[in-house]
């Protein structure tokens, strides 16, 4: 077994400071969202809100999650998960919209 | 049990006793040996009872009108027989059964990454089992729904549900940590020298398989849940009396039954590809056009589930969309084919029962899955949909295809499992007098359906008839087959005659232990150096019956 | 690690990235179990979208916000239970996950404060008041109900799964060099956060 | 084979063609073409293997020309259908209601039927819709079939070119009479489409005013009929074999004829082409509508609801059965 890969990367790991930081952004993100649902954007609505989670599920993701400081792997992995649910998602949607 | 093999001081993992004892020792082992065989004998055991309600259903099609059974008896036997062969046999099939006893040893590990999660799934493939089977003794009576579970239907029908719903959404969690497990083994645990593309087909074909299983199933397990809740609390979602729209639910439904084909699909390829270099002596022709067509028929397969629904009502864009992918998801199977033919050309062929198996297997699935190019079609499916030409196709790749391998399968590894010999012989004629039988039985559904007999009829018009009467009489041949096998194989477990180490010639690692494997399958920690399918290098050492 | 049952001369090897890689996959099962619940949320989204505003005004956007900022302020506090134990403070490992916990509970709490002020005022699965509205206000409910339910679901699990982490550490099978266990534990609770990301903006932000 | 009744089944007839001539192309290439390996390359032929490991050239070959052709299968397929989706200048539109286990028609003018009449050459556009559970519309002949849910409309188009009658059979699962879910299509002429359209008559076109002389002597009549047909002794014969819960005895309607429509001697059928005939009843009838009912039909009523009784009731009852139903007759 590949032994070299047993030990933990622990120099990549983000400190206290850096959690907090991202921590912040979160709450600020939050509070962004919020404020723009009172404003009226017409059909772009649903779509800034989303882009808000987006951006909040990355830094989750990068960071809490570490993904940002594992091997290679997990990207690929998550990458094609998240092709496949776009993919799904898509598929789907030309039935919906199309009626 | 007496030790057998060429190397008699080891411990075998079938004679070797632990904390456990008796039945324990089997049901509660972490081995992945045992737990393979674990699955093995229960996918048999639930594969034999579906068989049973099939053979019950071709026999009240024997006559119009009632020949044996009501009509309510006879939706519930289809439904039990879709649930079991789908879910209980054909889904866990080759990954639980021959997956877990092999992989480990393909890539020259001990055992799967997460062994008590191995065992794990398996008790909830028992429970889920039972599940199944307590819902015929419940007061509703057995689910006549059809596998689909369609809604609305499944919401109204009286009988009961639930339970088979719950067994279903068990076995789906019983298959996703299969799933898990395999992709975490193939990528920690190969052994030294084991790069990737010097895997087994095999492995390969199981390791696409397991995302498939991993990404699919969750979404069959919600629309699980979702019908139950639908049941008990009328929250709407599902109903149209509320604003519900079942169409969603049959893309829901299909969003994993159309990629659970594959995971049926893929483990019996990888077997092919393992049987065919084996007994032709020779390099499988184009391994990496065999690996990437697995690995995209598993992405691929994402894309065609509307191809069910061609019918349903949804938006006729969709429609052709879904028909188009659906044409491209059957390259990468037309590649793996003409490779497998391709091996075969000058190679250096034993027609054994496992290659005989195989053979019926190219020819049976290439039936099946170019009627699936007729079904891709648009124009074709709206008529062909729902009537009994879907049912000869869905026979005819899962039966022709899966369980033929499956069958191929167990005759290829019988002597490793079991260290023991069946009689070649018989073995050939249970092949040759099954395909007889099967072409019979399910040919004729072609027809039939063209002629616009639809499916999950009780009752037929009476020009339908003769033909519904050779089909029947070809499932009696077909069991006759069926039933010569499978006493050609309890013979042989009982007092088959010692098998050698290897007594195929094959090169991949199980190959190179005695039979029965030994507890932690290698005596000695493997280092791998060549290719699974190096014959060139047997040649130049001039190792004929390859004993290690 | 005790194998009581694969007790013969087993070399159990110790994985930490394999262990990863399994959690990893599970998560991802998560997600599609999700994922199926998002479809039929676009779907009826875009079918009765005016029915859906109309609904959403019933729910509570302060309430809605509170609960996001714990949960996200729970996410912080269980990375922070990580990194202090891998500086090798254990006590405040333990203390972390606790105060996680304890916002877990919070979480719960408004959502049950929150789904019996609705049930109060008859607004619930199969209630008559529900009946009179339209379908789509029906269909609205009914995703609110499934999807913070099996959301809430998780958090309970998550709970769970955080009470066998504390006592791990407190007996020591969780320690400094050996935490993978307590990073997949925080894993699964990251991804209930982020499932929360989406449907906190999907059901409370429709104005 | 089933032969098509519209442009659109001719069309999907050589797309099915197509796809299985290129499909037998292959199977039969590879079947043989392993045949011959396996028989060229035996072990006793040939004991060394020649080691290959591929050819990129191939498996292009083997992508491309493959791929090439579904795409051809795709596109008459797709173009074929595409005609048929299209709503064209309908010239009349039916609406189409299908319950468990029924297929109800209402026309324009409100007209109802049980049986779908559309005028040949011309183009019918059906609305359908569910009322419970989904069902599926599937007119064999015409190679079409389109879900009928209960959330929204779906539509068929039609456009016969031949006259005819076509059976029209459900092809979603819907529960326990699924398979006797039939209807029938008629596809008629014009003029004879405007009259019977125009006209009151709901069941078949030719159907001859029920002779009413004296409705009073009638109904007097049958209902002694019904009494007679109650307290006779073998009247728990009907009761064992469940006859009675699908023909009543007091003129109801359940999914078979009343038996009290029995009383005048004589009953109006018809077969498999649709004509209708008034018949007398005699012991043949009887046992023939025990035996093997589905015959002849009553009119107003679907065919394949009876299952036949041959050989689940013996000879003895069955001539008690008939015994009766002639003595109370002649009475
Ligand atoms: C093992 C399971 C399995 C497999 C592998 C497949 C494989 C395929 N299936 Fe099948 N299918 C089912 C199981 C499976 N199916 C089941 C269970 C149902 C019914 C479910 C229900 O309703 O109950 C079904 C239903 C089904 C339908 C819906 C029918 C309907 O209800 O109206 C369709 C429609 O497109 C379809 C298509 C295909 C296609 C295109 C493939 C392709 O992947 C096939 C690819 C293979 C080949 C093409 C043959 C080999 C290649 C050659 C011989 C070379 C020549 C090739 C070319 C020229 C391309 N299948
Ligand atoms: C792997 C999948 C699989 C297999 C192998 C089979 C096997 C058989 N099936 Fe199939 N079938 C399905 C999957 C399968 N089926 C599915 C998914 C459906 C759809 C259900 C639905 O509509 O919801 C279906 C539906 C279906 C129908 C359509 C019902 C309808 O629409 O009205 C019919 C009709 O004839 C049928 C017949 C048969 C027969 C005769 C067999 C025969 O092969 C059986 C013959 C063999 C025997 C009877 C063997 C007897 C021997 C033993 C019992 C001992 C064996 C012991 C050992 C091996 C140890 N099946
Ligand atoms: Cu209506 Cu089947
Ligand atoms: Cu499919």
């Amino acid at each position: 077994m590949n032994n070299e890969k047993l030990q933990h990367s622990e120099d990549h790991s983000p400190g206290y400071g850096m959690n907090v930081l991202i921590w912040m952004s979160l709450l600020g993100l939050t509070a962004l969202t919020v404020a723009i649902a009172g404003i009226d954007l017409g059909n772009y609505t649903l779509f800034v809100a989303m882009v808000i989670a987006a951006i909040k599920s990355i830094l989750v993701i990068n960071v809490f999650m570490h993904i940002k400081f594992d091997d290679l792997i997990f990207k690929v992995f998550l990458l094609v998960t998240l092709t496949i649910l776009a993919v799904v998602f898509i598929l789907t949607a030309f039935d919906v919209f199309y009626r | 049990m007496a030790t057998q093999g060429v190397d008699t001081n080891y411990t075998s993992f079938l004679d070797y006793q632990g904390k456990h004892k008796g039945i324990f020792a089997w049901i509660l082992s972490t081995d992945h040996k045992r737990v393979g065989i674990l699955y093995l004998i229960s996918m048999l055991g639930f594969f034999a009872v579906g068989m049973t309600l099939g053979f019950l259903m071709r026999f009240e099609m024997l006559s119009t009108g009632r020949t044996i059974m009501e009509p309510q008896t006879y939706n519930a036997v289809f439904t039990l027989h879709g649930i079991i062969m789908i879910f209980l046999f054909i889904v866990p099939g080759i990954p639980a059964a021959f997956g877990n006893f092999f992989l480990p040893i393909h890539i020259g590990a001990e055992d799967v990454s997460f062994p008590r999660l191995n065992l794990a799934s398996w008790w909830l493939y028992t429970i889920g089992g039972l599940f199944t089977i307590v819902s015929l003794f419940l007061s509703g009576g057995p689910i006549d729904t059809g596998w689909t579970f369609y809604v609305p239907y499944s919401l109204r029908t009286t009988t009961e549900v639930i339970f088979p719903l719950l067994g279903a959404f068990i076995l789906g969690f019983s298959s996703i940590l299969t799933g898990i497990n395999f992709v975490t083994t193939v990528h920690r645990l190969r052994a030294k020298g084991m790069k990737f593309f010097r895997m087994p087909l095999f492995v390969w074909s199981l390791y696409s398989t397991a995302w498939i299983q991993i990404i699919a199933t969750p979404v069959i397990g919600i629309t699980i849940i979702l019908v139950v809740i639908e049941q008990y609390f009328g929250v709407g979602l599902f109903d149209p009396a509320k604003g519900g729209d079942p169409i969603l639910f049959q893309h829901l439904f299909w969003i994993y039954s159309h990629p659970a084909v594959y995971i049926m699909i893929l483990p019996a390829m990888g077997v092919v590809s393992e049987i065919i270099p084996t007994f032709a002596r020779k390099h499988i022709f184009g391994y990496k056009a065999i690996v990437f067509s697995s690995l995209s028929i598993a992405f691929v397969g994402y894309l065609v589930w509307g191809h069910h629904m061609f019918t349903s009502g949804m938006s006729d864009t969709s429609r052709w969309i879904f028909s188009f992918f659906t044409y491209i998801v059957a390259i990468p199977s037309a590649v793996k084919v003409f490779n497998w033919v391709a091996t075969m050309y000058k190679g250096s062929i034993k027609m054994s029962a496992p290659f005989a198996f195989v053979m019926a297997f190219i020819i049976l699935f290439s039936i099946g899955g170019l009627t699936g190019l007729v079904l891709g079609s648009l124009s074709t499916d709206v008529h062909l949909h729902d009537t009994y030409f879907v049912v000869g196709h869905f026979h005819y790749v899962m039966f022709g295809g899966t369980a033929f391998i499956f069958f191929a399968a167990i005759h290829y590894w019988f002597p490793k499992m079991f260290g023991k010999m069946y009689n070649e012989k018989t073995a050939l004629w249970s092949i040759g007098i099954m395909f007889v039988g099967f072409n019979m039985l399910y040919f004729t559904m072609f027809i039939l359906g063209y002629l616009g007999m639809p499916r999950r009829y009780y009752d037929y018009l009476p020009q339908f008839e003769t033909l519904h009467q050779v089909a029947t009489v070809g499932s009696w041949v077909l069991i006759a087959g069926i039933l010569l096998m499978a006493y050609n194989l309890i013979k042989a477990f009982r007092s088959g005659e010692k098998a050698p180490a290897n007594p195929w010639g094959g090169l991949t690692l199980e190959w190179t232990m005695p039979s029965p494997p030994p507890l932690l399958n290698f005596l000695e920690e493997p280092v791998v150096t060549h290719g699974p399918y190096d014959y060139e290098l047997l040649e130049e050492e001039g190792d004929e019956h390859g004993n290690s | 690690m005790s194998t009581e049952t694969a007790n013969h001369e087993s070399h159990v090897h110790r994985d930490d990235e394999g262990a990863k890689i399994g959690m990893w996959l599970f998560l991802f099962t998560e997600l599609l179990l999700f994922g199926g619940l998002f479809i039929l949320y676009m779907a009826y989204r875009y079918q009765y979208s005016q029915e859906f505003h109309l609904a959403a005004k019933e729910l509570d956007i302060t309430m809605g916000t509170i609960n996001t900022m714990i949960l996200l302020t729970s996410s912080l506090t269980m990375v922070l239970s990580i990194v202090a134990l891998r500086k090798g403070n254990k006590l405040y490992s333990m203390l972390y996950l606790i105060i996680t916990k304890v916002f877990a509970l919070g979480f719960l709490v408004i959502k049950y404060f929150e789904w019996s002020a609705k049930i109060h005022h008859g607004i619930y699965p199969g209630s008559e008041h529900l009946a009179d509205m339209s379908n789509g206000q029906v269909i609205f409910y009914g995703l609110y109900y499934t999807m913070t339910g099996l959301h809430g679901l998780h958090i309970i699990i998550g709970m769970v799964i955080l009470a066998f982490m504390l006592n791990f550490i407190s007996r020591d099978k969780v320690t400094p060099d050996n935490y993978v266990k307590l990073e997949n534990g925080g894993l699964y609770w990251h991804l209930v956060d982020l499932i929360w990301i989406f449907l906190f903006p999907l059901f409370y932000l429709l104005h | 084979m089933l032969s098509g009744a519209t442009n659109y089944a001719e069309s999907v007839d050589s797309t099915m063609i197509l796809i299985v001539a290129i499909s037998l192309f292959f199977l039969i290439g590879i079947t043989v073409t392993m045949i011959y390996f396996v028989f060229r390359y035996s072990r006793k032929r040939n004991p060394k293997a020649t080691q290959i490991h591929g050819h990129v050239g191939l498996e292009i070959a083997w992508i491309v020309i493959p791929l090439a052709l579904v795409m051809v299968m795709f596109y008459y397929s797709y173009t074929s259908y595409k005609n048929i989706r299209e709503t064209a200048n309908e010239s009349l539109i039916v609406d189409v209601k299908g319950r468990m286990w029924q297929w109800d028609y209402t026309y324009p003018n409100g007209k109802k039927s049980d049986t779908l009449y559309i005028p040949v050459d011309k183009v019918t556009r059906l609305e359908m819709r569910s009322e419970d559970v989904n069902h599926s519309f599937y007119i064999p002949a015409f190679r079409l079939k389109e879900d009928v849910i209960a959330s929204r409309n779906t539509y068929l188009i039609l456009t016969p070119k031949v006259k005819g009658v076509f059976d029209v059979a459900c092809a979603e699962y819907c529960g326990l009479n699924h398979s006797y879910m039939y209807s029938t299509l008629k596809v008629v002429g014009q003029d004879w489409f405007d009259r019977w359209y125009e006209s009151e008559n709901t069941g078949l076109a030719q159907a001859p005013e029920q002779e009413v002389t004296n409705e009073e002597k009638t109904e007097q009549k049958a209902n002694q009929f019904a009494q007679n047909l109650r307290d006779h002794k073998n009247f728990n014969l009907l009761k064992k074999h469940t006859c009675i819960t699908c023909h009543s005895t007091d003129g109801s309607v359940f999914t078979g004829p009343s038996f009290k429509g029995l009383f005048d001697g004589d009953t109006e059928i018809y077969d498999d082409e649709g004509n209708t005939r008034i018949i007398e009843i005699d012991r043949d009838y009887i046992l023939n509508s025990i035996i093997d009912p589905n015959k002849e039909i009553a009119v107003g009523f679907k065919k394949y609801m009876m299952p036949t009784h041959k050989g689940r009731i013996s000879d003895e009852e069955l001539n008690a059965i008939t015994d009766m139903f002639m003595e109370l007759i002649q009475k």
